[in-house]
């Protein structure tokens, strides 16, 4: 089971703050999953296509597209930060 | 010790503890960021409110990190911060870095370092509400731009 | 707001200060300096007391002119200056300089300046006695560099 | 008349922290009042030739040796600064 966490911008556009979903087959790279939820969500499409940087951390560190996925791991996907 | 809290803070009970922490400190920096009134892209848009989200968990590892990089590039005696979330107004306190160390100049530039760090890497989003609209604030080149320069500066 | 006197002083009252007059800053930075315990020179040396002179009148117009440098370099909504003179003992609070910015490395920028010019251009002199003996601290290399480095950055 | 003030560990050699004098005939510079002080007084030529820097302020500002003094000057004898 996959957990993913959507915030800011991402979570208002998307109208949910989290999922879970089993691992999918064919899924190795946060680049496969985007592809897959991009196939399964118009508005996760959209916002790829259209939003600037999206970020992605796998298990809170922020990794690129590249990097490997694996059961259990928690995703998030956010627009750049702007605290302080 | 670090802390993402809904509460505003006090600065003067803030400067006691890392003063009572350090021990023998010779300086102790401190800096406060608060909620402008005006916004930064036009002089006539009034910010009304501030939204501030996080990501809990990887928030207060992200800050625990950088405090950790601060601590071995400056000899410091004791670090400090705090970070508001939830909903502030025009004025209010957002984040809170001390650094006590020595010797001024660590003090100085591990505080610095400590707040360029926070905003390019520290996982909090703001959104704006002002006199014009609602919106998520977009982050700044100038705050990557800052990063740089520690990374630099090795 | 320039002040050189015996008492001590309140970082919190300072702070709260600087904040109101201020206005809408976004950025507050506060350097506070105390008296180490160890002697800087020697590690088995403890100091026990410290005694602050100044040169009345010049020593005001030199942190005026600080502040005024300060002010041409950044924009500053508000700086404040308290400097102790006096007898004084290991852990107590011996400077403060806060300044206030909309932008964060301009408060930043501007307190460590300040900071800079006043250890080396303001005339103030410490006499240090310790487990060792009394004497006047010699001034450091350190601190005019320390100037060097603004005035290639100007 | 010329007002001379001493701070710190000069005014401890000298005993004193501060003098008036009526400006010396032949003393136009700080130069030349440092040479008239050492010839008048043991302490102040000791103070020259053995201490490290001696920094001079005339009217409350740091000048060189070669600075040129006039009536009602006000005179500043110290060590490097070392407040902060």
């Amino acid at each position: 089971m996959l957990t993913i966490n959507y915030f800011a911008s991402i979570r208002e556009a998307l109208g949910k703050s989290q999922e879970q979903l089993e691992l999918p087959s064919g899924v190795k790279s946060v680049a496969d999953l985007i592809a897959h939820l991009a196939a399964g969500s118009t508005r996760f499409r959209a916002l790829i296509e259209n939003e600037g940087k999206i970020l992605v951390a796998v298990n809170q560190t922020v990794v690129g597209r590249a990097h490997l996925l694996f059961e259990h791991d928690e995703i998030a996907f956010f627009p750049p930060m702007t605290g302080g | 010790m670090i802390t993402v809290q809904f509460e505003d803070f006090d600065i003067g009970e803030e400067y006691a503890a890392l003063r009572k922490q350090a021990g023998d400190a010779g300086a102790i920096v401190t800096f406060t960021g608060l909620v402008r009134e005006l916004n930064a892209t036009s002089s006539s848009d009034k910010i009304r409110s501030l939204t501030l989200e996080h990501y809990p968990g990887m928030t207060e590892r992200c800050l625990a990190d950088i405090t950790a990089q601060a601590n071995t590039r400056w000899q410091l005696l004791s670090t400090r911060i705090i970070h508001r979330v939830g909903a502030l107004q025009a004025g209010d306190q957002i984040v809170f870095v001390g650094t006590a160390s020595a010797h001024r100049h660590h003090a100085f530039e591990s505080a610095q370092f400590i707040m360029d760090y926070l905003k390019s890497e520290a996982p909090f989003w703001k959104k704006q509400t002002s006199t014009a609209d609602s919106h998520w604030v977009e982050s700044r080149d100038s705050d990557a731009e800052a990063i740089a320069r520690w990374q630099k500066s090795k």
